[in-house]
């Protein structure tokens, strides 16, 4: 992937070139390693800043809601489904978007890397099938780059954009032999008891930072839940039944919506696991009314409509 | 715990389990006094936040009758 | 007033009350075995006796008739008392040792045994029986005797013929020694005590004198029979005025006759279920397991006589096997006189037998014998197909007799299958579908109106005016008119109303009264000052719930400046005192604890208006349906509810805000889109009531497809008619036809449309107040059947034009044939095009009487000439028309071999291919609709997968959509004939008239509304709702462009969108999130 | 909710029409049972005082 970075900055120069956007929404190297960060480019002489590489995992249709001008942004497999999900949800207009498609590997689970790796990290670059960490010692270690994926990109089926204007590389052949939700369904065998301590434990840690609901595509509403004063029903502090419902309901607003890009978890800096929660949507979703969020243009979410033959098996 | 009665908070449709209530009670027939009614227009008021504010808030469970 | 203690308590009680009365008053109890509050007490079984101080001694008085006076002291529960009334137990329970009630109480008094010599008597001479007989008016029994010989008895102990048997005296005998049985062995000597048979349950239950006919009844207020009623046999009794609180029942009312001067009148006497009672080899008057379909109704119900719990009658077991026989008082001149198809039967017999199984499970075997299956309305083919698949046997074959099989409950029944074997099957229960027919009284009343009746006895009507009867200003609707059933019986009352507002239209709003407005107090901002009506309804609330301790609770509860409590909140007096009160007290918030707010909030919701305060203002707490009279064994508990219920209310209703009603003016205008038979009645009908009509038709002229047709079935020439009709919308100066005119933009709601019309390229914009939509249907062009091979094969329509033409090869035809389902009931089109069967049959006849001696066959899948259209059918059999059935998986073959045109079809009786050489072949093709998508999609109405429009309500509301202001009628509801087409025509202007004549309408203040800052234009509003509420600010709109907004004129206030909405941008007046969470927050609080 | 470890018969459905009172009273009566069968919630309630 790291040989995308060429035709990435290609791409943008010419799209800015030619006027057909005003900017470009990609990413450049961060200021730590495994750390890429978003990079908004106006002049077509800046594209040399853009990189692409492994550490890519941010989504950025997080950055396109509440602009006007017209914009390309790169978007890998669960980045274009969240922006199909935009558009059908009037956060963005198709035709003041280029989508330049990026046919994604996965992306590196940098705090994977960090915990197999001892010592300091001083760089992280890719090779092939390779992920090459450089130490501040000046010695170097070797992964196998499937075996430090991020969980969502080692479960992702969905690797291809779905929506593009014109893409980065050919197409990638899409996982099929991946068992999406081997954890969710070990939740759903343990017993009542055991899931409550489960969730207990798994959000002990939140300090309620809410860079899960800033990272995420999906949370754009102007006020959210939990700052609702009228009446404030639900506590602010650390309160672990607030936390609990603070996360239960933020699933719940992403259900039938979420891509499992994973953001949530990436920006969580307790690294908490709340995918465990909005998977088990997806997959009840999937299950239950055959549907994936952002896969086509041409239907709502599957909880925003209402058919006679949804299922209704838990009423009476 | 022995004379502990259960709380349930209902959410009844008005036109619907609402109306079976109230025809339960013209009926004369009995059930247990342990369900408080709360009256929404339809069920697809329901929203999940009332069912979590309501187990929070110490009840003992949720029914949403449509 | 005099004024006493009663344990220590000072009380109060009326001059002339005993001391029993005015404890019961106080919730003090004292147990009595012989008290009744109808009878005179008589202190005959001593157990009130009380501890009585006259302020020198201390003396027993039994407290049921002992009157009250100043000053007295009474003590009920001294230990003095308990002992006395427990050697009174021990005493009675020695001279009845077996009855319940007695060693209930003896153990309740602690006593094992008692120490006197017992005796086997059950009879503790309370005297309640001879005091309730004498009450009654009656005195046929006495205590006779003295001293140890004392008993009840007749006069000189012989058998009384005074007795009526009413059973008075056992409803009133405390310890079981007079029962009903008793009087049936000892004194009726009668086989069955008779219960007075509950109409409603067709007699499978049983009702009181004074009753409810049915829980939903209106209005739900009880009657008394006067039939058997035993004050009008005797004069006594009135036992009833003394429980009623309100003094409600005046035994002395008579029948009134009252005159009315009406301009019109619409008879709607309805049918009478068919008695089958005399169909002797069906043993429905014998066997208990033989019923008719209304009972089966009743017991299917959750709300009759078994609750809802499917069982044979006679021995209550759940049956196993269940066989429906159809058409029994129906298609039937050998047993009884009516040759008419009632039209229902089979569809209702499917519907039971679904229902049956849904009951009692898939195990259920549930068969429908029957002639035809006639599923011939909107969504019945499927329903049909659906059964089907559910396992309902369907046995094509009509049952002689049932045979009930001795020494079981079983029935066995012998028939002849379709392949002319004989078979015997056993039953548990047989329905037999029985059908409508007209009730002697109602033909007596046409009579008397002078008004023509058919050979069915049904009101004669013609189609092209099916609602007006043989006699000008009396119209007809429902069963009367011909069997039908609930939607188009609906269509027909709309149609009839519509008919005599034709003729009334000048009288509109002449009778018409102005309530006064009273100015509304603004409240905003003002601090909540709840008050707060504690209801006892009488007994019903007060006699379970601790009703002063709830008020007083209320009294301790945030906000709340008042609280009282009513003998009957909802009585006009009360009423009145509480707009003194909120007028008084400044109150600016109002809870009503009572009944329920489904049939009592609009009335305290006036009270509110009366004394100035906003109607929203208001919260309904129920403690009568869901808690006093649903937890009576539990007063505690239900007192607790209450309680809860209470505060639950008064933290909602301080939140409450008062609430504006949009106001909507209508447009006078109305517009019929379609310009066939449908909607010409309709914009007649709306022209004739006086409102400006414009029809919009696509085509050069009006009439659609009734131009094609030759007769209607009642033998009626359609092209004569039609002209007339089209002249009179042509003449009537209301009505504006715009022909080759299209519908290009809908825009606007209920009351204010504007549709922009093209017309030959231009465009036109019409306001208008409501929309009828009547875009018809077209038959279907078959691709089977060689059609348009050979210029001998026609559809229906084709062969119509012919005979109108008197093409004179029809007179010359030596064999024609008739394919009836072609295109309809098939995979493609799983629905009954429902005129073809009679349409064929009605050119079949008219063929074999343009040539005699032509052989005329009609090849079909069931015959569907449903009511008095049968008579086509019976009199084409009798013509020689020969009728060959054909499977849909074996359809017939049409073959063109040079000149030869044959039809080859396996006939079902001979079980043989038959060929059949003709010369004429007509195609019956299925009536499809104008799918129009984007006329939907400009009103917002829903279309089926057949692409029929979809009614507000299949049953209750077939001429009008769930949108408001949009109506329907015609083909593009579902394929109908001429007179249904009328009818609802006139239906769809009728409902639309409900709308217009309010000129203004009032939205409910309960709606949705958004907060536009806190919106994020996600649509999942606009996506989710189901009445098109929400939409888009515009983007060139000043502010907010692109958040939602929500339209109060369609807002239902269901609350969904606010629900859904994850931006918590949307708010439900008067059921806001603030309010139903201070309802939760409020469960728990103590 | 089941699946963060809510107890399922803490949360009911039911779809009941206004003229099945019978059905009301069987599915309160058996949703009471299952109620108290389960004794009373402890886990998911808010133990300190709200938010003022």
């Amino acid at each position: 992937m790291i040989a995308y970075t060429d035709k990435v900055r290609q791409i943008a120069r010419r799209l800015l070139e030619e006027s057909r956007v005003e900017m470009v929404i990609g990413f450049r190297k961060g200021s730590q390693p495994m750390m890429n960060e978003p990079c908004f480019i106006r002049k077509a002489e800046d594209a040399d800043k853009l990189v692409w590489d492994g550490n890519c995992g941010i989504n950025l249709a997080n950055y396109l809601t509440g602009r006007n001008e017209k914009i390309a942004v790169f978007a890998k497999g669960c980045d274009s489904r969240n922006i199909v999900t935009h558009i059908i949800e009037n956060k963005v207009q198709r035709d003041k978007l280029v989508i330049v498609g990026v046919p994604c590997t996965g992306m590196i689970d940098k705090r994977l890397v960090a915990s197999r790796t001892e010592g300091e990290i001083e760089s992280v670059g890719e090779n092939a099938d390779k992920v090459v960490v450089k130490l501040s010692d000046g010695g170097s270690l070797e992964y196998d780059r499937r075996e430090v994926l991020q969980g969502n990109c080692a479960l992702c089926v969905h690797r291809n954009p779905v929506i593009y204007d014109e893409l980065v590389a050919d197409l990638v052949e899409e996982q099929t032999d991946v068992d999406r939700w081997a954890d969710v369904r070990e939740i759903e065998e343990m017993d009542t008891e055991q899931r409550r301590r489960f969730f207990e434990d798994l959000l002990a840690p939140c300090i309620r930072c809410y860079a899960c609901r800033n990272a995420c595509p999906l949370c754009y509403c102007p006020t959210c839940f939990v700052d609702e004063s009228k009446p404030q029903w639900l506590g602010k502090g650390q309160d672990q039944i607030d936390i609990q419902t603070f996360h239960f309901l933020r699933a719940f607003h992403c259900a039938g919506r979420c891509t499992d890009c994973g953001a949530c978890q990436r920006a969580c800096p307790v690294g908490i696991n709340m995918r465990l929660l909005t998977k088990k949507l997806e997959k009840d979703c999937f299950e239950m009314y055959r549907w994936e969020a952002g896969m086509t243009l041409d239907q709502r979410p599957a909880l925003d409509t209402y058919k006679p033959d949804d299922p209704q098996g838990f009423i009476k | 715990m022995t004379d502990w009665e259960p709380k349930i908070v209902s959410f009844l449709c008005n036109w619907c389990s609402y109306g079976a209530a109230d025809l339960a009670g013209v009926s004369r027939m009995e059930y247990p006094p342990n369900i408080r009614v709360v009256r929404i227009p339809c069920t697809g008021r329901m929203s999940p936040k009332f069912a979590l504010a309501a187990l929070r808030e110490g009840a003992d469970a949720v029914w949403v009758s449509g | 007033m005099i004024t006493f203690k009663l344990n220590g308590k000072k009380v109060q009680g009326e001059e002339g009350q005993y001391i029993l009365q005015v404890a019961e008053k106080y919730g003090v109890e004292i147990p009595t075995l012989c008290h009744h509050k109808a009878l005179e007490p008589a202190g005959m079984c001593r157990l009130c006796t009380v501890e009585l101080f006259d302020g020198r001694r201390t003396r027993f008085v039994t407290a049921c008739n002992y009157p009250i006076w100043e000053g007295m002291e009474v003590k009920t529960d001294s230990e003095a008392v308990h002992q006395g009334r427990k050697l009174i137990v021990e005493l009675l329970l020695a001279r009845c040792p077996e009855v319940p009630l007695l060693q209930k109480l003896a153990e309740d008094y602690g006593i094992e045994k008692p120490r006197f010599k017992t005796e086997d008597d059950t009879c503790i001479l309370c005297g309640l029986c001879v005091r309730m007989c004498e009450k009654m008016g009656n005195s046929a029994i006495a205590l006779t005797g003295r001293g140890v010989e004392m008993k009840v008895d007749t006069p000189f102990h012989i058998q009384t013929d005074i007795c009526m048997a009413c059973g008075a005296c056992a409803s009133v005998c405390p310890t079981g020694h007079i029962t009903l049985e008793k009087i049936r062995q000892e004194i009726t000597r009668k086989q069955n005590v008779e219960l007075i048979p509950s109409e409603y349950d067709m007699g499978l239950k049983g009702r009181k004198p004074v009753y409810v006919p049915y829980a939903q009844a209106v209005p739900n207020t009880p009657a008394i029979d006067r039939d058997v009623c035993i004050h009008f046999k005797t004069g006594g009794c009135k036992v009833c005025t003394q429980f009623c609180g309100v003094n409600a029942i005046d035994h002395s009312q008579e029948d009134e006759v009252v005159e009315l001067e009406v301009g019109s009148i619409i008879l709607s006497p309805g049918f009478k279920p068919f008695d089958p009672s005399r169909f002797d080899t069906y043993n429905y008057a014998k066997h208990p397991n033989v019923i008719t379909s209304m009972e089966m109704e009743r017991i299917l119900s959750a709300s009759g006589p078994t609750g809802g719990h499917l069982v044979r009658l006679s021995d209550h077991k759940e049956p196993k096997k269940i066989a429906w026989f159809q058409c029994v008082g129906s298609r039937d001149l050998n047993r009884c006189d009516n040759a008419y198809c009632s039209s229902v039967c089979c569809m209702y017999a499917i519907k039971e037998a679904v229902i049956a199984k849904e009951h009692a499970g898939d195990d259920l075997d549930c068969a429908i014998f029957f002639m035809d299956m006639r599923t011939h309305g909107k969504d019945f083919e499927r329903f049909y197909n659906n059964a089907q698949g559910k396992g309902v046997r369907f046995v094509r074959s009509r049952v002689h007799s049932i045979d009930p099989i001795h020494g079981s409950d079983e029935l066995a029944v012998r028939y002849v299958t379709e392949q002319g074997e004989i078979e015997t099957e056993t039953f548990d229960m047989i329905v037999l579908s029985i059908g409508l027919e007209i009730a002697p009284e109602v033909m007596a009343l046409a009579d008397k109106l002078g008004i023509e009746l058919t050979d069915g006895n049904f009101c004669k009507t013609t189609s092209f005016e099916p609602v007006e009867t043989s006699r000008k200003g009396i119209f007809v609707c429902g069963a009367f008119q011909g069997p039908k059933d609930i939607p188009q019986s609906v269509i027909d009352s709309s149609a009839a109303a519509a008919s005599a507002g034709e003729i009334l239209a000048a009288a509109r709003d002449t009778c018409t009264r102005q309530p006064e407005v009273v100015p509304e107090t603004n409240v905003v901002g003002e601090r909540p000052r709840i008050g707060v009506f504690v209801c006892r309804c009488g007994i019903n609330i007060a006699g379970v719930v601790d009703v002063p301790a709830v008020r007083d609770y209320a009294a301790s509860l945030p906000y709340v400046e008042y609280v009282t409590d009513n003998l009957y909140s909802c009585s006009q007096d009360t009423q009145e005192v509480m707009t003194q009160i909120i007028r008084g007290k400044k109150l600016n918030r109002v809870v009503v604890a009572a009944c329920t707010p489904k049939t009592h909030e609009p009335l305290f919701q006036e009270t509110l208006t009366n004394a100035g305060l906003n109607k929203y203002l208001f919260e309904m707490c129920n403690i009568r349906n869901q808690d006093s009279w649903v937890h009576k064994n539990n007063p505690e508990l239900a007192t607790e509810k209450a309680k809860d219920l209470v505060r639950m209310a008064v933290s909602k209703v301080a939140l409450m805000q008062p609430l504006e009603e949009a106001e909507l003016e209508i447009k006078q205008v109305a517009m019929v889109i379609g310009g066939g038979i449908a909607g010409m009645a309709a914009a007649r009908s709306l022209a004739k009531q006086g409102y400006q009509t414009h029809i919009v038709e696509r085509s050069d002229r009006l009439g659609g497809q009734a131009h094609r047709l030759f007769r209607t079935s009642d033998g009626q020439e359609v092209a004569g008619n039609l002209k007339a009709m089209i002249k009179e919308i042509g003449d009537d100066p209301l009505i504006t036809v715009h022909l080759k005119s299209e519908i290009k933009q809908v825009e606007g709601f209920v009351g204010n449309f504007k549709t922009e019309i093209v017309k030959e390229g231009k465009s036109e914009e019409l306001e208008h107040g409501v929309a009828v939509i009547a875009t018809g249907g077209a038959p279907l062009s078959p691709d089977e059947y060689c059609y348009g091979d050979d210029p001998r094969i026609l559809s229906t329509l084709e062969l119509d034009e012919k005979l109108m033409a008197d093409d004179p090869e029809l007179r010359k035809l030596e064999s024609a044939v008739f394919i009836q389902c072609v295109g309809s009931r098939d995979d493609q089109r799983p629905y009954c095009s429902r005129v073809c069967c009679t349409h064929s049959i009605e050119n079949a006849i008219e063929l074999k009487e343009r040539n005699p001696d032509a052989d005329v066959y009609i090849l079909y899948r069931d015959i569907r000439t449903y009511g008095e259209r049968e008579y086509l059918y019976k009199q084409a059999r009798e013509k020689g028309i020969i009728f060959i059935r054909y499977r849909l998986d074996a359809k017939p073959r049409v073959e063109l071999d040079g000149k030869d045109l044959t039809v080859t079809v396996t006939d079902h009786v001979l079980q043989q291919p038959v060929q059949i050489r003709a010369d004429l072949l007509t195609l019956a093709t299925a009536i499809i609709p104008n799918k129009d998508e984007a006329l939907a999609q400009f009103f917002k109405v829903p279309l089926n997968d057949d692409g029929f429009f979809v009614e507000k309500h299949a049953k209750l509301g077939p001429s009008e959509f769930a949108t408001d202001g949009v109506f329907l009628c015609g083909l593009a509801h579902y394929p109908k004939p001429i007179d249904e087409s009328i009818v609802q025509g006139r239906a769809a202007a009728s409902r639309a008239i409900t709308l217009l004549a309010r000129k203004k309408i009032h939205t409910s203040g309960q709606v949705a509304e958004t907060d536009p800052m806190l919106c994020s234009s996600c649509g999942v509003c606009i996506s989710i709702c189901p009445y098109s509420a929400p939409s888009f600010i515009p983007e060139d709109a000043r502010m907010f462009a692109g958040k939602a907004q929500i339209n109060p004129v369609l807002c239902k206030g269901c609350g969904l969108c606010v629900a859904s909405c994850r931006s918590g941008a949307i708010h439900l007046k008067g059921f806001d999130n603030d309010q139903i969470f201070a309802q939760i927050f409020a469960v728990n609080q103590d | 909710m089941e699946y963060m470890g809510v107890e399922p018969d803490r949360l009911h459905f039911s779809w009941i029409s206004s003229a099945e009172s019978t059905k009301f009273v069987e599915v309160v009566s058996e949703i009471t049972e299952k109620v108290k069968a389960l004794g009373p919630n402890t886990h998911y309630v808010k133990k300190e005082a709200k938010v003022a």
